[in-house]
């Protein structure tokens, strides 16, 4: 056990640091901030591509399979580095799909799609939630339907998020209608520019885009399913747990509430010093404390991971708690700007260019969505200490 | 004491609630907004007008229609189950204001001209987060004539209104500092506004005074710190928050009814949602919640309307609706899942009217050192 | 709808006061803080029967049954103007068994029972948990057999709360054990001194004393029965609702808080004054309007008695917010005075004489007691918003 | 950066463990403080010199087990699960004190006997809600000696150790004020105490020092504020929290596993309990924050092992701690129902606990003072 850096750990810090000096620019930022999730534009591309060069999208990966052999901590490094200027990691691409290829793909598998997610190339929308399935990911209808050396697919997939700025999507199907509900469903990884795809977008609350995706008669090779046909419940389920995990990065937190801490000591809201305050420092503090234990939630679950492990508790844990973190953030951070709390990222006077407030409309998603928080914690209850199950 | 409405009231509230239900859709409230905040529609005024809403707690005598703050609450709660535009609660503010500050003549120009729905105001007379304390605005007197200059904050609507209600802090050379309260016709040279970019996407402006010259008819009432006027002043600001803690109240009501046909209906792992304990148990907390917060405004409605300040009451009721109303919007997005988090389900409106009425007037910090001073809990800082 | 008394409520508060200053004394204050519960004083049981002899014990019952006619509004006066004096009110013998007998009972029941009850002379325990069945009361296996014109009792009752010192049990017994399990209850008023009951104490953390009563071959009238055999489980359904709402005055806690927040203005803890601090004013201010809401919420419920309801739903969300706040007020009342918030009443220099760490122990019992907030939450969702049942 | 324990740590807890649960039982605990609180029994105390628990922190040459305060911490955490006596603690405390502050003959003398459970000592360096402030006794120097005066509030122990170590001011006509640090032999000439009734039935007393008369050799100790010796009675004070803290989880795991035990078995509406969807919440709650306050401890720990002051992270453990070890309780009641309520079920020994624990070193309002002062946010006032 030990809480500091080692000494290659603060190398390889000392590494993304450098990397992010020299590749992130003002340009690079003012492009993310103005197309959100929207849009991929050419700066962003252009960095994808410097963090592909150098295989950091499978940092983690065993080298056979193209990866650096390095391990979760320094993930979680990078991911929170990354975080902190504000620029994209590694998405669930690199962190959930590929290690699921690489758990329970077949060799060809591995080798058509592992090298290109290392390079970031290749990227997934993830569609596992269907219209009218809902957290209940294993009632999905989507067909696919063997014809020749062809899979035929038709269905739809909904919060099926990057679709439009994806190259592939990790679609999961229905492979055998007469088997139980977990029993037939397969992962089939299908090119999002097949023909009889239409992805139509959907606009969050938070302003972020998601998609609603059609395939109507989609044809992919049969190579492109997924280890073996019939499985692929107990794949993504593993991917789930997976997911959680990445998704709970404290770092994002961590940068809002230190801006948030600087502003409400160094300016003046209508000639108020905030942290002069009692109850401002109070809330500030609180908030402090939370964030710390989001981290260490999530360090445990990286450390579990570099030992070997498969973390669910605590990863679920972690999910939990940021999520609900992330709630508490916002609606604090809001109400302590009082009236400035409610300035979106256009108004110029908006403090913290409007980032608080722009949380307050994000922080729902992450206590539904991957996981509502309510299923997770029957996990907690149930994985974790071994309750009986209440038939959900 | 009795704390259940009387069939009057009732029935009052649910008549209002059909008319509403039919002129006041979400479509219109989501047009209103998009790309850029609209006024209020005339069909919908006049509705308003026919119904009475706008003249409600007026007496007769000013073309009011002689009902109580408590009444105008119950409507303002129906108001707020609809997300009824804030042009409505900024001239109703402004119209308390003039009732109770002006004099006969301006009262009945004014008031029975916003009962019938021919004028909107609005109004500035303390800091949006309901302090009391000394206005932004200078006064100077000089040649007969106010000069008034200073900036103002978060103020609604501004520029759909004809009239603009603003406090100002005199300075003049041989008299001690004053409050007036100044009525300026709108437009006004020397006024100028610019809208904020806001969450609730609501009309709210930065408003610049810049040697804004009027004479004294302008200025409707003048008078010390402590004073009867003084109080006057503080029991508006308590009325307008008690009016808003009611229509926190019917918005909250509002998105739990949304919330509970959702779970009622929506499938998941083969049965309805609703039949969750997870699920009831948030339905539960935010019933007693709204129920709570919904008592709490009506006795600070009941005792500002019997003439009382209410400080006490006003203060418990704005801190219980802040978090009745944004508890209910969280609880109905983790219900409702992706199915609420769309621009398109609309469940949204709510929750940025959720947060948006909480900070004005104060948030919760801000109401419990109120309350600590009222409880003579000693220093407020 | 007021917030005010009427001039007719006015004068009975007055009536009231002049009442208790009459005949609460200091040292009937001392015998009720020395005995708990646990022992009915000579004090005690004279200020009873003063208190009875006014038929106070039925103020709100209608004149035919021994009543005076009043409301549910001055019911909850007298009960609020009692708990602030710190001397008993009615308790559930009147408040809960005694509006049983006027709905559900015979003729012959009414006559037995009402008047003794209106004058404080009897008092029953109220016999319905089970060792085995906790807060699943219909699963309660106390059998009553007919033998003659004599009923024959035999089985335990646990939480059976002044057994001790009541005069009657107001006993829940199966009496048809091949109905299902809630179509063969009956009730029964079994008199505490009959031969056969044996009542063993039972001391919980509060050092309040609660029992284990043994019934074994009881014999009672049978005219004890209450109302129509086996239809029991509906009478006291409707007796657990009416126990919800007289056990959720808010008046203890307002006392309580009010005498906190006068110790934190005007006395030194270690040389601070604690309403000098800006967190401590902060948690009291939250718990004043916590305090207040919970007034409302009662007051909610008698309004709705005096109009005829049964405010089924609103004494239920009184319960459960009741309840918890007795734990914030505990909790934080404790925190607020620091490492004298945990000296008892023993100790001289115990802030409030100890109340406030005594409630601490206290307050658990009212979240779990009377119907478990997780049930009653169940109750508000399902009767009160009429979402589906779930299998409890 | 690795949040695992090693093999060796797990081994030691869990062997400690297994001693614990048969020399600690809840019958031994509860015999201890019933009806008045008596000494630890000389079979547990030896039992734990046996497993080194109290040499544990102590560098080999003095005696000790040369263990770090991590290693101390899960012990802690052990001892905390079965309610081990106080005694032990305050004996840790003091001995820490006089490892961090004494000369070596002194250190070679006390810990040694410490470690071999032939002394039992307490102190009073700090407030007992942890503030670092003015010591309470005055230290006014004449005629060779020192007189100590002045009242120290809920000192652990203090009838049952043989040295108290105390912090005062002193008070001198020629020099500034400075802080000495005092060991003193009990029983002393003009050292009283008195217990206090404690919600836990624990051991605290009201010392009282009158004109207690030492030489300058029983000063181990003498600094001004700010200076190294300050820091490492700051340091104690750090260490003395997050110790506590490791105590802390570990009740917090015992009171969760009893919990799991009786729902697992419990049968209500002809189910396990823990069936219910809204009890597997409130463990699942329970289980989140114990982790989190377990996280948080180790860490201090670990920080304050590498010699570091750890303010921030001891600060946030303590609030962490104080939150997830009540939490766990008052829900361990909820679920428990009637079977955790009765005294002689035991829970409410945890339960007593958990809020003695919350007080002593400060509750969470104290804990976020010192950490806005810590974040640099300004006034602490």
């Amino acid at each position: 056990m030990r809480f500091d850096y080692t000494d290659k750990q603060l190398a390889w810090r000392d590494e993304l640091r450098t990397f992010l000096d020299r590749e992130v620019s003002d340009e690079l930022l003012e492009e993310i901030r103005h197309g959100g999730s929207d849009v991929r534009g050419p700066l962003v591309t252009r960095f994808r591509k410097a963090v592909g060069d150098r295989g950091w999208y499978g940092l983690n990966w065993p080298v056979e399979y193209g990866g650096l052999g390095l391990t979760a901590v320094e993930q979680q490094m990078l991911i929170d580095e990354f975080t902190a200027r504000g620029v994209p990691g590694p998405d669930l691409t690199a962190t959930s799909v590929a290690p699921m290829i690489m758990r329970h793909g077949t060799e060809a598998n591995k080798a058509d799609w592992l090298p290109g997610i290392a390079r970031g190339e290749i990227t997934c929308a993830v569609g596992y939630s269907e219209p009218d399935a809902g957290t209940d990911v294993a009632s999905l209808s989507t067909r696919a339907e063997l014809d020749g050396d062809e899979w035929v697919i038709n269905g739809a997939k909904i919060w099926n998020s990057i679709a439009h700025i994806a190259t592939h999507e990790w679609l999961c199907v229905r492979t055998d209608p007469a088997a139980p509900k977990h029993k037939g469903i397969s992962v089939i990884m299908v090119p999002i520019d097949s023909p009889g795809i239409e992805i139509q977008p959907l606009v969050a609350w938070s302003d972020l885009r998601t998609n609603l995706t059609y395939f109507a008669d989609v044809r992919v090779p049969a190579r492109n399913l997924i280890g073996e046909v019939n499985r692929g419940w107990s794949y993504i389920t593993g991917a789930l747990d997976l997911e959680r995990g990445a998704l709970a990065s404290a770092m994002q937190l961590r940068v809002i509430l230190d801006d948030l801490m600087a502003f409400c000591s160094t300016h003046l809201l209508d000639g108020v010093r905030l942290a002069d305050r009692a109850e401002v420092r109070h809330r500030l503090a609180a908030l402090d404390a939370d964030v710390e234990v989001a981290r260490l939630l999530n360090l445990e679950s990286a450390s579990l991971i570099e030992d070997g492990q498969v973390p669910t508790i605590p990863a679920t844990e972690a999910k939990i708690f940021q999520s609900e973190l992330r709630q508490r953030v916002a609606d604090w951070g809001t109400q302590l700007l009082g009236m400035y709390g409610q300035l979106d990222w256009h108004d110029r006077e908006a403090p913290l260019r409007g980032r608080i407030e722009r949380l307050y409309r994000e922080a729902p998603l992450m206590r539904f969505g991957a996981g509502a928080n309510e299923v997770l914690r029957d996990v907690i209850a149930q994985r974790g200490q071994g309750l009986p199950r209440h038939d959900r | 004491m009795k704390l259940t409405l009387t069939s009057p009231q009732i029935e009052y509230q649910h008549s209002l609630r059909q008319l509403l239900e039919r002129e006041c859709t979400v479509e219109l409230v989501r047009s209103l907004r998009n790309p850029d905040p609209a006024p209020v529609p005339p069909q919908l005024w006049s509705a308003l007008v026919r119904v009475g809403f706008l003249g409600l707690p007026f007496d007769g005598e000013v073309g009011g229609e002689g009902g109580s703050l408590l009444d105008l609450g119950l409507a303002y709660q129906e108001a707020g189950r609809v997300l009824c535009p804030t042009d409505v609660y900024s001239t109703m503010a402004f119209g308390l204001a003039v009732d109770r500050l002006a004099d006969d003549d301006v009262r009945k120009d004014l008031i029975g001209r916003i009962a019938q729905g021919q004028l909107r105001g609005t109004s500035a007379l303390w800091h949006p987060d309901g302090e009391l304390d000394r206005p932004a605005v200078q006064a100077r007197y000089a040649a007969g004539r106010w000069r008034l200059s200073g900036r103002l904050g978060f103020v609604p609507n501004v520029e759909a209104s004809d009239y603009l209600l603003v406090a100002a802090q005199t300075s003049e050379p041989t008299r001690p500092e004053q409050t007036v309260i100044v009525l300026l016709r709108l437009p006004a040279e020397g006024v100028t506004s610019s809208r904020v970019m806001t969450f609730g996407r609501d009309s709210q402006f930065t408003v610049d005074l810049r040697d804004v010259a009027v004479t004294d008819d302008a200025v409707i009432s003048r008078h010390d710190a402590g004073s009867a006027e003084a109080g006057s002043v503080h029991w508006l600001r308590n009325a307008d928050l008690a009016l808003r803690c009611a229509e926190m109240v019917g918005g909250a009501q509002a998105v739990l009814e949304r919330t509970l046909d959702y779970v009622r209906t929506r499938h998941q792992f083969g049965r309805p949602i609703g039949g969750f304990q997870a699920v009831q148990h948030q339905v539960a907390d935010v019933r007693i919640g709204v129920d709570g917060a919904r008592l709490a405004t009506y006795q600070a409605l009941w005792w500002l309307a019997e003439g009382e300040l209410a400080e006490r009451f006003t203060v418990i009721a704005k801190a219980c609706c802040n978090e009745a109303y944004k508890r209910a919007t969280l609880t109905a997005h983790q219900l409702h899942g992706g199915m609420g988090y769309l621009r398109e389900t609309d469940l949204h409106l709510w929750s940025e009217r959720a947060k948006v009425t909480e900070l004005t007037g104060g948030a919760v910090d801000v109401q419990m050192r109120r309350l600590a001073g009222a409880l003579g809990l000693g220093a407020t800082a």
